[in-house]
């Protein structure tokens, strides 16, 4: 197994060196307040780093989203009351600002407490998620021995917020549209999670450390062994990205707050501070699924080859987060909206039957575990076999027999 | 150049392995077939030959090897083969009568479209019989005996469409068999005493001294000794094999099959098998006379139950009317002979007799062969006559047969080997009878045999058959004059003053001197037999195929009672037959009647326990079920009562009943 | 070796292949025969497996399987394997297809005899490798049912009365069985076949349930297999199932199940109640032999082709019993003894073997000859077969000179050994069985002159060439019938370690 | 004891609130305040997995049904006065009882005193439980759920000719 | 009072406060949330149990609320949608209006 992370001294000095910042602020203070202070420099340094980059995702997703559509994109705005524009990098400041001093708007019978609480609680639930994921060899914020678990807990409790929106607006729109809301993300959190459970499966654990210490080691001396490039692993990952896509309200599933679909959505009646907040919200969200996929499947903070791991941990959890982050954006640039229909058929009838039978190949994979050099490439077609075939055939029925639909009532 | 002794199981897979691949020959080629046959016996022939030659080199040596069949126990089951002068001889002599009656075959056969078979069967027969041969293993032996004897029923019914021969093929199975039943148990005997069924194993074998002290010096039941009854026992098999009395009933049936094979497994090799173990196990029958107290030398027995056959055989041969029969008859005689010699102690003798007998028999059968094939298989020499004229080679031949098994003196084979069985049987201590059995033989068997001769070839012919006959094609003829030329010949091995088989044989044997006095009387006898024979059949002959037997005329009932064979199938029939036909009827009708009875007496039982069963529950039992479903539903009634439908009643029961039990448990508890 | 649940597997694909076949009510003929096959067939691929790593060395269980499974009645499913459950998979695996290719030429639907017959294989299986008493009555029961319907819808005249005999003939023995385990269980508390046999070599068995109670268990479970086998005279349920029974369920019948029963006695009644058997086996030897030879001479009388096989089975599997009882009484302790009971046994096994492919070759034939006489069998009805049919003939001479003891075919070494090992234990035993050699030559080489001898008559006249199942089924049982008559060592080595052991172990 | 006190008088609180509500999603969503604080609870007697789970099911999964639930069958008029049963009193009086009953229980049994070391019984040791001896309880309990999931379906969707549009 | 007291305290009210809610509310949902919360309450004490109990290393009190958590589930999604059934056949989900099963 890979050696004991917890020994800060094992690590090099660039590894070290966020723990020695953290020391060099608190390490005067008597030890339970020490703790405490650690505690909050870290939700503090969370905050900081993910609120940033969410503002710089913002202007991320504008910018790729322009160059893909062969435009500049915001490119005005920049150091404020100078002339230098950073290629737009001021951009999300001056969002922010416009965010911030617009009218804050409520109905008119609305349930003031709830419209309140739910970008609130969303907020708060969405920067929870962040507690568990290993940033780096040193850098887990909690570790929890049901860490994958309590990720997903926090996460749940996003649909309340949602839905609390969606209710105390007192607007049918936004009711029906939480309603719908909700559907979606029941549905979707289902093969999110089996996607999940057959990283547990193999990994034997459910803590977000102990699955990327599962990942260690390197099959022929150079291949890394994160679980996406396993046969199951790979399956599962797709899975997880369309179903954490669709957890996020992304394109293409991004019905909810689509603005062709019913006006807004449950953010119809928000504005300002609140709606900065929702929209915030959702960003941390997509970067906290997109954290675990890349603990979960993609190595976590490992290094993609054995000779590249001088490089500190957590520039390989940051750089694989981008990566990801930007392929997100990407998949949003190329895709169109799936309609309501299509999006629930493709959950239930594809990645809920593709998530269970994956979770069989996976099993599998671990009974097979102790088969000798000889065998693996016997392993490895009837894994890949067991993954391709009913993807393969349930594609097939997913498109089967679709005809441009029929509109009775248009 | 020399056979390895290892090499030993070539000489009978050879014919063996043909047999397999005659099988599967088409039908279409019998060609083929035949010359598969050939070539393998041939092959044999060979090896033999130089077998035989590696254990003359030096006699008293026993060349062995043997091999393990399968485990048992903390032993094994071991087999093996022997190449020593007694084998390898009788090898030699089987292969080179046998390729000579293949070749005779290869005519007489020539338009059977079952020919292939014909060799198939042969071949298996050859191979089996030299394997019996080389066995050293009294289980090889065993194995090949039945084989043997397998290849005997099917040649026997070789024409098994006529029931004749179908019934003479399962009577020779079967009667043998009761002899084989008897080896059987010997053998498994033996391998009980001594734990192994090898003759010689560096000492350990059966036929050595340790294991022959310790069988005689065991005794058993009656007092024998163990080495007396499993003597008997093995003897059974030979008695069986080689159609002595009482087991003989299945041999002159036995020709039934077609000529060749009985001339070659119903003369010269399979019937003699049987002297050929008595030779083989010597030792063990002889291993009790060094006994003083045995009750009975299986020797004695031996020599007893090969002189009664020896008379029996030549007796009923006088009377016979068919070729073959006649023949038979004289075989079953010549075999008693044999067993005589061999209870006299003279095995080597018994071998030289069955060497030589093996040649003018097979000649003889072959000659016979020829005059039924050219007399368009008419067998009956009431038919037959003056053919003398019309198959030269056949009947000077034949001749030469005839004179030999006659025991025509010093010129054919049969002369010596005779003299030596009547020297051993004269110098035999205990009993003067089979001398004196042996000596009517002789005289009896130079009669017969002349009859035969003269009815066959002299005066004119009686049947059609005979009138239209031609000689045979040379494939035939050729086979016929080297057996005649062999019959001459073999006889000077083992004269009197140059016993060079004896000795090779058995190099402990001594030539005895003093036997001119013997030969004279032998000499005369012959000479009387055959003028006697002379006098009655070939001065005279008969005229015509319904005149009555001159024999006949002279000493009816005699004749009558001969020609039945002194009607030992009919006493078989009449009392082991009828015995067995009722023990099977008796247990059939045990079955039938009496388990099957218990069962159907046990089933009807059941079913009236049943009956009583189900009246009990309908009277009984169901009243007071239906009261008490009666009640049941009664009561079912008044509690629906309490159903209102209205679910937060029930959760006011519940809570009521939750706080009683609860005020229950703790005021219980309390106390 | 690998944790594959082998024996599993081998009782459970004939069952995987019934249920295929059960689930598919449209399935065509052809599909169902084929899928039959293949299904029965699956026996000897795993059999292949099971030989190339089975260690002959041994003699305890091999490929063992245990599992709890009731665990309030102390029951586990226990599989295992030693030399002798091997010989008979073996012999399983030989039969069960040729008896699926018996049924081939049958006129009517094949789906659901080839179903029962799979379902028959399964269970004989399942005899021959449970070590637990619950799994293993489960199949012993299990096995009348397929067998039962075999005979009552597809069986020749009189079918109906047969399988009602024969099911109740032998539930009723299953019921003394049973009763039998139950008072073994009351008083031990296991079914394991293991652990039983450890309280009965202790004497333990007979210390719990006491001088009677063990009596009355030994009684039990001595009649539940003595007819299962059959020991005389608890046979007469068999020559007319056999003579009703359609030719594939008799070949199970006679090859398979009834080495059930013998299987039984080596496994079962032999090592838990040795003393009681020891005592007993006199006179059990006694009825063994009255089998032999009573059993050969009422086949001597039979007009019936079909019911002269079926006493000749009760004569064949007579030299087992013979041979067994003899050991069972036999005291232990010297060599000579021993040798001789390691010959009876090593005889018993090979002839366990032998007997199953001869008499499913036999019965065969017979069921070949009555499809092409129409339903007839008596041995009236034909003469001169071997002149109209030469290839059948020379198959059927085979088998009929193998059952007789032909050296060379199959059944010799067997006989042999047996009367080796019994004359050297019970020497009077081996001479009153002798007649029984002789009268099986005579009712065999009668029913072979009446049937293919003598000129060609009745149903011979115009007898159909064989068609290609029924030639590779009989192939088949030829090379078996052969090969272990020419090197029985092939079958010996399975089990020679293990009946030396039993030999070794006799009570002294 | 501080904390568990404040989970519980928060949960108590919220509990008691929701049940004597009139707007049923207010109800509904402070029940769920009130199994969040059950899930503290969980967490702070050191049952991590079962503190996570409640709240997976009970906050994401039970008070979306609940919440659906109370949607779907309100009425299409709030009801003008509320209407009073006769069984409030009673009911107190029920409940008061059983909450003597139980608490006089409680406080009457002699119970171990004093707080052990929290356990060493984490998620690992849970699953080998799980998979283990009761892996078929486990199992029954995914086919109970599996078909308390389609009957709900039945139940919920009704003939389909009702809802056709 | 020893902490597993309060625990058990804590439980028996919120027990009492699911079984008043039971009794006292006619909104079939209600009843049935009630019903939860006497669900929690019995979890409560198992892991009360478990917690202060003897062999807390057996686990048997987290293995029963990982059941019982199961069959609540069970519970929620069968009772709500016997509640929609309800409204769908009389129009409301007052409790006492459903007695057609009267007997």
């Amino acid at each position: 197994m890979n050696p004991p992370a917890a020994d800060p001294l094992a690590a090099g000095l660039l590894e070290r060196l966020p723990l020695l910042a953290r020391d060099a602020l608190t390490g005067a203070l008597p030890e339970p307040w020490r703790w405490v202070a650690n505690g909050l420099l870290a939700i503090l340094a969370i905050i900081v780093v993910f609120s940033s980059l969410f503002a710089l995702l913002t202007l991320a997703e504008r910018k790729v989203l322009a160059r893909v559509q062969n435009r500049p994109g915001p490119n005005r705005a920049g150091l404020p009351l100078t002339r230098f524009r950073l290629g737009g990098l001021g951009q999300p400041l001056a969002d922010g600002i416009k965010m911030l001093t617009k009218e804050d708007i409520v109905p008119r019978g609305a349930d003031p407490v709830l419209h309140f609480l739910a970008p609130v609680v969303l907020l708060a639930l969405s920067l929870l998620t962040f507690a568990v994921l290993p940033y780096g060899r040193l850098l887990v914020p909690v570790e929890l021995e049901a860490g994958v678990l309590y990720f997903f807990a926090a996460g749940a409790a996003t649909e309340l917020a949602l839905f609390m929106a969606g209710w105390a607006s007192r607007n049918k729109y936004s009711l029906l549209a939480a309603m719908r809301a909700l559907a979606q993300l029941i549905s979707y959190e289902l093969p999110l999670l089996l996607a999940v459970v057959p990283v547990v499966l193999l990994a034997g654990s459910l803590s977000t450390s102990g699955i990327v210490a599962a990942q260690a080691g390197w099959d022929l001396g150079f291949l890394p062994r994160w679980f996406v490039l396993t046969p199951w692993g790979f399956a599962s990952f797709l899975i997880f990205l369309t179903a954490a896509l669709a957890e996020s309200n992304r394109s293409p599933f991004d019905l909810p707050e689509a603005e062709s679909e019913l006006i807004a959505g449950h953010l119809t009646e928000y504005s300002g501070f609140k709606y900065a907040l929702f929209f915030m919200a959702e960003y941390l969200g997509m970067t906290a699924l997109a954290g675990l996929g890349v603990t979960l499947f993609l190595g976590g903070w490992r290094a993609p080859l054995p000779f590249l791991e001088f490089v500190p941990s957590y520039a390989w959890f940051g750089l694989k987060l981008l990566a990801l982050l930007f392929v997100f954006i990407w998949i949003r640039a190329t895709f169109p909206r799936l309609r309501i229909d299509q999006l629930t058929r493709l959950a239930w009838k594809f990645l809920v039957p593709l998530a269970l039978l994956n979770l069989g190949t996976a099993a599998l994979w671990a009974l097979t575990a102790g088969w000798g050099p000889a065998l693996q490439p016997l392993r490895w077609l009837g894994a890949v076999a067991l993954v391709a075939g009913p993807f393969v055939l349930l594609g097939r029925g997913l498109t089967a027999g679709l005809r441009p639909r029929t509109y009775r009532f248009a | 150049m020399h056979l390895p002794v290892q090499l030993t199981w070539l000489i009978p897979a050879l014919p063996a392995a043909a047999a397999a691949m005659i099988a599967v020959v088409p039908a279409r080629r019998p060609g083929l077939g035949a010359g598969l046959a050939l070539a393998a016996l041939a092959g044999s022939l060979l090896l033999a030959v130089l077998a035989l030659g590696g254990a003359l080199a030096d006699p008293a040596a026993r060349l062995t090897h043997t091999f393990t069949w399968f485990a048992v126990g903390h032993g094994a089951i071991r087999l093996g083969w022997l190449l020593d002068p007694l084998g390898t001889l009788l090898a030699v002599m089987v292969a080179a009568v046998g390729l000579l009656i293949f070749t005779f075959s290869l005519g007489y056969l020539r338009d059977d479209p079952r020919a292939k078979q014909f060799f198939c069967f042969l071949s298996l027969f050859a191979g089996a019989m030299l394997g019996l041969l080389l066995a050293n293993s009294l289980l090889l032996l065993f194995v090949c005996w039945e084989l043997v004897g397998l290849a005997s029923y099917l040649l026997i019914g070789f024409w098994f469409q006529r029931p004749a021969a179908a019934q003479a093929a399962r009577k020779a199975f079967i009667t043998t068999r009761i002899g084989d039943l008897g080896l059987l148990l010997g053998l498994v005997w033996l391998q009980d005493s001594t734990g192994t069924l090898l003759l010689f194993d560096g000492g350990r074998g059966v036929l050595e001294a340790e294991a022959l002290g310790s069988l005689a010096g065991a005794t058993t039941v009656g007092g024998l000794a163990v080495s007396t009854a499993i003597g008997l026992l093995l003897f059974c098999g030979a008695a069986g094999k080689s159609g002595q009395v009482p087991l003989h009933v299945w041999l002159p049936d036995a020709m039934e099959g077609p000529t060749p094979v009985s001339a070659l497994i119903h003369a010269a090799t399979m019937v003699a098998a049987g002297v050929f173990l008595v030779a083989r196990v010597f030792p063990l029958l002889a291993a009790d006379l060094a006994l003083p107290h045995a009750p009975v030398h299986a020797l004695s027995v031996v020599a007893t139950v090969g002189a009664v056959t020896a008379l029996f055989g030549a007796a009923v041969a006088v009377a016979q009317d068919d070729i073959k029969r006649v023949l038979a008859f004289s075989t079953v005689s010549q075999l008693g002979y044999m067993m005589l010699a061999a209870g006299t102690g003279a095995w080597t003798a018994a071998i030289f007799h069955l060497l030589t007998h093996a040649c003018f028999k097979a000649l003889l059968f072959l000659g016979a062969g020829s005059v039924i094939h050219a007399t368009h298989h008419e067998q009956d020499i009431r038919r037959l006559g003056g053919l003398r004229g019309r198959l030269p080679v056949t009947g000077a031949t034949f001749a030469v047969g005839m004179m030999a098994l006659a025991g025509v003196p010093f010129l054919f084979s049969g002369f010596w080997s005779k003299e030596a069985i009547l020297h051993a049987a004269h110098g035999w201590a205990i009993s003067p009878l089979p001398f004196l059995v042996a000596l009517a033989a002789v005289a009896l068997t130079a009669f017969y045999m002349t009859r035969l001769l003269a009815e066959v070839f002299a005066g004119a012919p009686r049947g059609h058959g005979a009138e239209t006959a031609h000689e045979s094609p040379a494939v035939m003829t050729v086979p016929l004059v080297v057996l005649a030329l062999a019959s001459v010949g073999l006889g000077f091995l083992g004269t009197p003053w140059w016993p060079w088989l004896q000795r090779t044989l058995d190099p402990t044997f001594k030539a005895e001197a003093g036997g001119a006095g013997l030969m004279a009387v032998s000499i005369a006898l012959v000479a009387a037999g055959i003028l006697a024979g002379w006098a009655r059949y070939g001065r005279h002959p008969r005229s015509d195929a319904r005149a009555p037997d001159p024999l006949a005329r002279s000493v009816p009932r005699l004749h009558r009672a001969l020609a039945a064979r002194l009607g030992c199938d009919e006493l078989y029939a009449a009392t082991l037959g009828r015995l067995n036909a009722a023990l099977a009827a008796a247990a059939n009708a045990l079955d039938r009647s009496v388990w099957d009875g218990c069962v159907r007496l046990l089933a009807r039982l059941g079913a009236y326990a049943g009956l009583v069963s189900r009246e009990t529950d309908e009277e009984v039992l169901n009243g007071g079920f239906n009261a008490a479903g009666d009640g049941l539903r009664a009561s079912g009634r008044a509690y629906a009562r309490t159903q209102t439908g209205d679910a937060h009643g029930y959760v006011w029961m519940l809570a009521a009943g939750f706080v009683l039990l609860a005020l229950a448990v703790l005021l219980g508890g309390a106390r | 070796m690998n944790s594959w649940p082998i024996l599993s597997l081998v009782v459970l694909a004939p069952w995987a292949g019934a249920a295929l076949l059960g689930l598919r009510p449209g399935l065509g003929d052809r599909a169902s025969r084929w899928l039959g096959l293949a299904f029965s067939l699956s026996t000897a691929a795993l059999g292949a497996v099971l030989l190339a790593g089975f260690d002959p060395a041994r003699t305890g269980l091999q490929f063992v399987e245990r599992h709890a499974w009731i665990r309030s009645l102390n029951v586990h499913y226990h599989l295992g394997l030693d030399g002798l459950s091997l010989v008979l998979v073996l012999l399983t695996a030989a039969v069960a297809p040729a008896a699926q290719l018996s049924g081939w030429g049958r006129a009517g639907p094949a789906r659901v005899p080839t179903l029962l017959l799979l379902l028959l294989q399964g269970a004989a299986l399942g005899v021959f490798l449970a070590q637990d008493f619950f799994p293993w009555f489960t199949c012993w029961e299990l096995s009348l049912v397929p067998a039962y319907f075999l005979i009552r819808l597809w069986g020749g005249p009189g079918a109906t009365r047969a399988a009602y005999q024969f099911v109740i003939y032998t539930i009723g023995g299953s019921a003394f069985l049973l009763a039998g385990f139950a008072a073994l269980f009351a008083a031990t508390g296991t079914f394991d076949f293991g652990q039983l046999a450890q309280l009965g070599r202790d004497g333990a068995l007979a210390e719990r349930l006491g001088p009677w109670g063990v009596r009355a268990a030994f009684a039990g479970v001595l009649l539940g297999l003595a007819v299962k086998v059959p020991l005389w005279p608890f046979h007469t349920w068999l020559p007319p199932a056999y003579a009703a029974a359609p030719t594939g369920t008799v070949m199970l019948l006679t090859g398979v199940l009834s080495k059930m029963g013998m299987y039984g006695f080596l496994r079962l009644l032999w090592p838990l109640f040795p003393a009681q058997l020891h005592a007993a086996a006199p006179a059990l030897l006694a009825l063994a032999v009255a089998g032999i030879v009573l059993g050969a001479w009422a086949a001597l009388r039979q007009e019936d082709l079909r019911r002269m096989l079926a006493y000749s089975s009760i004569n064949h599997l007579g030299y087992c019993l013979a041979a067994l009882f003899a050991v069972a009484a036999a005291a232990g302790g010297e060599r000579p003894a021993e040798e001789a009971a390691a010959a009876a046994l090593a005889g018993l096994v090979l002839q366990l073997f032998n007997h199953g492919v001869t008499a499913a070759a036999l019965f065969l034939g017979a069921g070949i000859l009555e499809a092409r006489a129409g339903g007839r069998s008596g041995l009236g009805d034909f003469g001169g077969l071997r002149a109209t049919a030469p290839a059948f003939a020379a198959f059927a001479g085979v088998a009929f000179f193998a059952s007789l003891g032909l050296p060379g075919l199959s059944g010799f070494v067997g006989e042999f050994l047996i009367f080796r090992g019994l004359f050297g234990l019970h020497p009077a035993a081996a001479v009153l069985a002798l007649p029984g050699l002789l009268a099986t030559a005579q009712f065999l080489l009668t029913a072979w002159r009446r049937v293919f001898h003598g000129p060609v008559q009745g149903a011979a006249a115009g007898f159909a060439p064989l068609t290609a199942a029924e030639r590779s089924a009989l192939v088949l049982l030829t090379v078996l019938m052969i090969l272990p008559g020419v090197a029985p060592g092939l079958l010996t080595s399975l089990t020679h370690p293990l009946v030396t052991a039993w030999a070794g172990h006799l009570p002294r | 004891m501080i904390a568990l006190a404040a989970i519980a008088l928060g949960t108590l609180a919220a509990a008691a609130v929701a049940l004597a509500l009139r707007d049923l999603i207010h109800s509904a969503l402070l029940l769920i305040a009130s199994w969040v604080g059950i899930a503290a609870f969980y967490l702070w007697a050191g049952a991590e997995f079962i503190a996570f789970a409640q709240v997976l099911i009970y906050v994401g999964a039970i008070s979306m049904v609940v919440l659906f639930a109370v949607l779907l069958t309100r009425p299409p008029t709030a009801p003008a006065t509320p209407v009073r049963s006769g069984r409030t009193v009673p009911g107190f009086l029920a409940g008061g009882a059983v909450l003597g009953l139980l608490a006089g229980a409680v406080l009457s049994s002699p119970l171990p005193a004093g707080m052990g070391a929290a356990p060493a019984f984490g998620v690992r040791e849970l699953g080998l439980k799980l998979l283990g001896p009761h892996a078929g309880a486990l199992l029954a309990t995914g086919a109970l759920l599996t078909v308390a999931l389609l009957g709900a379906v039945v139940l919920a969707a009704g003939r389909g000719k009702e809802d056709a549009p | 009072m020893s902490p597993l007291q309060a625990c058990l305290l804590f439980s028996s009210a919120l027990f009492s406060l699911g079984l008043i809610a039971v009794l006292v509310r006619s909104n079939a949902i209600l009843v049935l949330l009630g019903v939860e919360l006497m669900l929690n309450a019995a979890n409560l004490n198992f892991i009360a149990f478990w917690r202060y109990g003897p062999a807390p290393a057996e686990g048997h009190g987290v293995v029963f609320v990982v059941f019982a958590l199961a069959v609540a589930a069970a519970e929620a999604a069968v009772g709500l949608a016997l509640v929609i059934a309800l409204h769908r056949h009389q129009r409301n989900v007052r409790l006492g209006d459903a007695r057609r099963l009267h007997g």
